[in-house]
């Protein structure tokens, strides 16, 4: 009923706007924010291609479902250690802005 | 017969007329799939909401005859129209609305806090043929759907733009994600004896209920479902008598009757929950004959649970915030996740084949485990308890280090 | 247009508005909540491919553990000035231009296979199917058992990692 | 299977509409007399200085981080139990394992004190 081909558009649409965010935002926790919106477009397309290859062979395909919880773990683990670094940072620096914190500069 | 059949299975006897109306009326089937959909969500979330109207009185007057007192009494008989009369007083209040408010969380928040609760009876099997719907993973539904009442409280803490109310706000968010856990882990054991996630799978492999195999876990998801419902003696988010009001402080009129309203009728909801994933739900003698009867029976043994829940909050005094975070984090999360493994293990390991051997292991299991952590935390308490010479001129301050309390060790 | 595309449709719309707000927003909390709806859009689109058990997965993890844990981290760190700060890079011109050259590349790349534009159909799944050969899958040795243990292992770096960074030794005790 | 989901749809439509429709109506029976002191915030009688501005304790982001890696488990945790009649006692053990390296995390969370309210 709903070709592949809007689902890859979606999702694709979806990574880009993460991506802008990752780039361009400035406050740390929106960076993060936009790495969710990511990995949740990388979802869409797994399972739409989860639901092709199901309907192509006629048999539940576990392939793409273990690859969705894998990033389901990951995205978990992600936002817990870099929402912790976020506010480890913030209490020592006192800010979460990204091109303020540049103590590596030269 | 056809009357007869009416009046044992009604429900489904009106579905079937009104789609065979419909489809007279020449309306194809994917117009009148999602019309019926339209009316039984009607009704059941319209119902619900009135249901909560006899929920309001029947608690008060439950917690005042608790307490010593009447409770309502005035108007109409036995106080019961006290309910009616409250709700059109507060429909006629006016909406005071703090300025700096944040608009839309602030005014969002009361319509998702009730709507959270009402989703979660989209997938509670009412009688042997009435279901909401029978969603494959309706189980992990009902939990999901509990997460949007905690996104409401967030905002409404934060659209209020008060110090109180973010405090709450936050605490009350802390202590229900807290208690999500237990409730999460634990619904993993009837899940394992069903093999299915959908609620009416659930229900109709409850021959013999599962409160019998898992006295422990329906413990466990009890106390995890009273906190839950931030109800005494969990109540720290909006302990009345010592807070000012909790997260809903800035809310007045009909917005505050909203969170009220969530308040008392996710208690009903989930003991209709508990019941019918612990104690059989619509499951009892001619049940599956007499559909209609079925849903009695599930009233019936959900008002139990409710009114249990209603005796121990009005009996039981608060506990202190470090004490809520110890039962959780240190009883029943770690108990949950110990008796999901040995039930896991202890099943499979013994493979007996009949249901009868099965129910019996893993009871005297969930008891000798339930025996083990309680002998613990006696232990624990005995070790931390302070010896008061009630004679002596010296008096302990009351300090949590000074209480009978679980401590952690240092 | 059969009425699941049009739901489809509508769901993409909210959820591609609500990520250009998570991107846009000037406020941090609104940002969440924005993000929020797009979870819930995900999720919509999860069902519509019939993968029930990952749209209420999304549900539970995503909006109900990860955007509480996004939004009390914005509590910890908040900070008075937040609103009026540029919130975005100066050079945001030159990254819209790579963000549409990446987008209209990654098209061109689906355009040219051949199953680009297939119909996917309702597969008729209604039970407990998928689930229980996700469920027998994780855990066959020959399956994906070895990622199923690594990620237990992932988690419980994560956790430990996380508390160990988050907690800070000196300043205990100021709280608000 | 879309059928159901359509369900739950409408369901969350109609439940959200039905106490946005009794609000609304509740605003328009109300009376509406605003004035400053009445607006004002909610906080003892004290005009309110700065913004709502409070430095929360880090202890309820442990507590947040600990709930989502125990939900995230769930991931796992429920297929499993689906699959569970069908599984060996190996394929259990397996499980068990998973459950038992997060216990693992859990009691060096608990031996450091980070769960004990501050």
């Amino acid at each position: 009923m709903i070709p592949l081909s809007w689902y890859l558009i979606f999702a694709a649409l979806l990574f880009a706007i993460g991506l802008f965010g990752v780039i361009t935002r400035k406050n740390s926790v929106a960076i993060l924010m936009s790495v969710e919106l990511m990995l949740n477009a990388v979802n869409i397309n797994f399972l739409a291609f989860w639901h092709y290859h199901t309907q192509n062979s006629g048999l539940p395909q576990v392939n793409a479902m273990v690859f969705v919880a894998i990033v389901f773990i990951a995205a978990a683990a992600e936002a817990a250690v870099g929402l912790a670094l976020i506010i480890s940072v913030y209490r020592q620096r006192k800010t979460v802005v990204v091109p303020e914190l540049d103590t590596l500069k030269g | 017969m056809g009357f007869l059949n009416f009046l044992f299975d009604p429900i489904s006897s009106i579905s079937t007329w009104l789609s065979s109306l419909l489809a007279g009326w020449g309306l194809s089937n994917e117009i009148i799939t999602p019309i019926l959909y339209l009316i039984g969500a009607g009704v059941l979330g319209t119902g619900a909401l009135l249901v909560t109207l006899l929920l309001i009185w029947a608690e008060r007057k439950i917690i005042g005859r608790v307490q010593d007192r009447f409770g309502p009494n005035r108007v109409g008989p036995w106080g019961i129209f006290q309910s009616v009369a409250d709700m059109v007083k507060i429909f006629i209040k006016e909406h005071i609305i703090p300025s700096h408010v944040d608009p839309i969380p602030y005014h969002l928040a009361p319509i998702l806090a009730v709507s959270a609760v009402l989703l979660s009876l989209a997938v509670v099997p009412l009688s042997k043929t009435t279901v909401g719907t029978n969603l494959n993973v309706g189980l992990l539904f009902i939990i999901a759907v509990g997460g949007l009442g905690e996104l409401a409280i967030l905002m409404a803490g934060w659209g209020s733009n008060n110090k109180y109310a973010i405090i709450a706000a936050f605490r009350a968010t802390a202590q229900l994600i807290s208690y999500e856990l237990p409730m999460v882990i634990t619904l993993i054991i009837p899940v394992l004896l069903t093999g299915s996630m959908g609620m009416v799978d659930l229900v109709e492999a409850q021959k013999i209920p599962f409160i019998l195999a898992a006295p422990l876990a329906a413990l466990i998801f009890f106390i995890a479902s009273i906190a839950e419902n931030g109800r005494a003696p969990f109540d720290l988010a909006e302990a009345e008598s010592e807070l000012v009001a909790g997260f809903n402080t800035e809310y007045s009129g009909l917005k505050f009757g909203m969170f009220y309203v969530a308040d008392f009728l996710r208690a009903f909801t989930s003991s209709i929950i508990f019941v019918s994933i612990f104690l059989g739900g619509w499951q009892g003698p001619w049940a599956v004959q007499i559909p209609i009867l079925g849903f009695v029976y599930l009233l019936i043994k959900s008002v139990i649970v409710w009114f249990v829940g209603v005796w121990i909050r009005g009996s039981l005094p608060r506990f202190r915030i470090d004490q809520m975070v110890d039962i959780n984090w240190k009883i029943l999360t770690p108990v949950s996740l110990i008796l999901v493994l040995l039930t896991a293990f202890i099943d499979k390991g013994l493979g007996l084949s009949s249901i009868y051997l099965r129910y019996i292991v893993l009871f005297l299991l969930n008891i000798g485990v339930g025996a083990l952590v309680i002998q613990l935390i006696v232990k624990q308490v005995k070790k931390t308890e302070v010896q008061v010479d009630v004679g002596s001129r010296e008096r302990l301050v009351a300090r949590p280090e000074n209480m009978i309390t679980i401590h952690h060790q240092e | 247009m059969t009425s699941t595309q049009v739901i489809f449709l509508i769901t993409a719309l909210v959820t591609i508005f609500s990520a250009v707000m998570v991107v846009g927003s000037r406020k941090l909390f609104h940002s969440a909540l924005w993000l929020i709806l797009s979870f819930l859009g995900v999720a919509s689109s999860f069902a519509l491919l019939e993968a029930s058990f990952f749209a209420i997965v999304q549900l539970l993890v995503y909006i109900g553990a990860i955007a509480i844990l996004i939004i009390f981290a914005i509590m910890l760190t908040r900070d008075i000035m937040e609103d009026e700060w540029q919130q975005i890079n100066r050079s945001w011109g030159l990254v819209l231009i790579l963000v549409i050259t990446i987008f209209s590349v990654l098209l061109g790349l689906y355009s040219t296979w051949s199953g680009f534009q297939t119909i996917l159909n309702p597969l008729g799944i209604s039970g407990q199917e998928n689930i229980l050969a996700f469920g027998k899958s994780i855990l066959a040795p020959d399956g994906f058992a070895l990622p199923f243990e690594a990620s237990s292992v992932l988690l419980l770096a994560a956790m430990i990692g996380g508390i160990y960074i988050a907690m800070d030794r000196k300043q205990e005790g100021d709280e608000a | 299977m879309l059928d159901q989901w359509l369900y739950i749809g409408i369901f969350l439509g109609i439940s959200l509409f039905l106490p946005a429709v009794a609000i609304f109506l509740a605003s328009l029976l109300s009376p509406k007399k605003p004035n400053a002191i009445k607006n004002s915030v909610y906080e003892c009688g004290v005009e309110t200085r700065g913004e709502t501005w409070v430095q929360f304790h880090v202890q309820y982001y442990i507590y947040a981080l600990m709930f989502m890696i125990f939900d995230v488990e769930t991931v796992f945790l429920y297929p499993f139990a689906v699959a569970y009649g069908q599984l060996t006692l190996f394929a259990v053990v397996e499980a068990i394992i998973f459950v038992t390296i997060l216990l693992g995390g859990f009691v060096y969370t608990w031996k450091k004190g980070n769960l004990t309210w501050q």
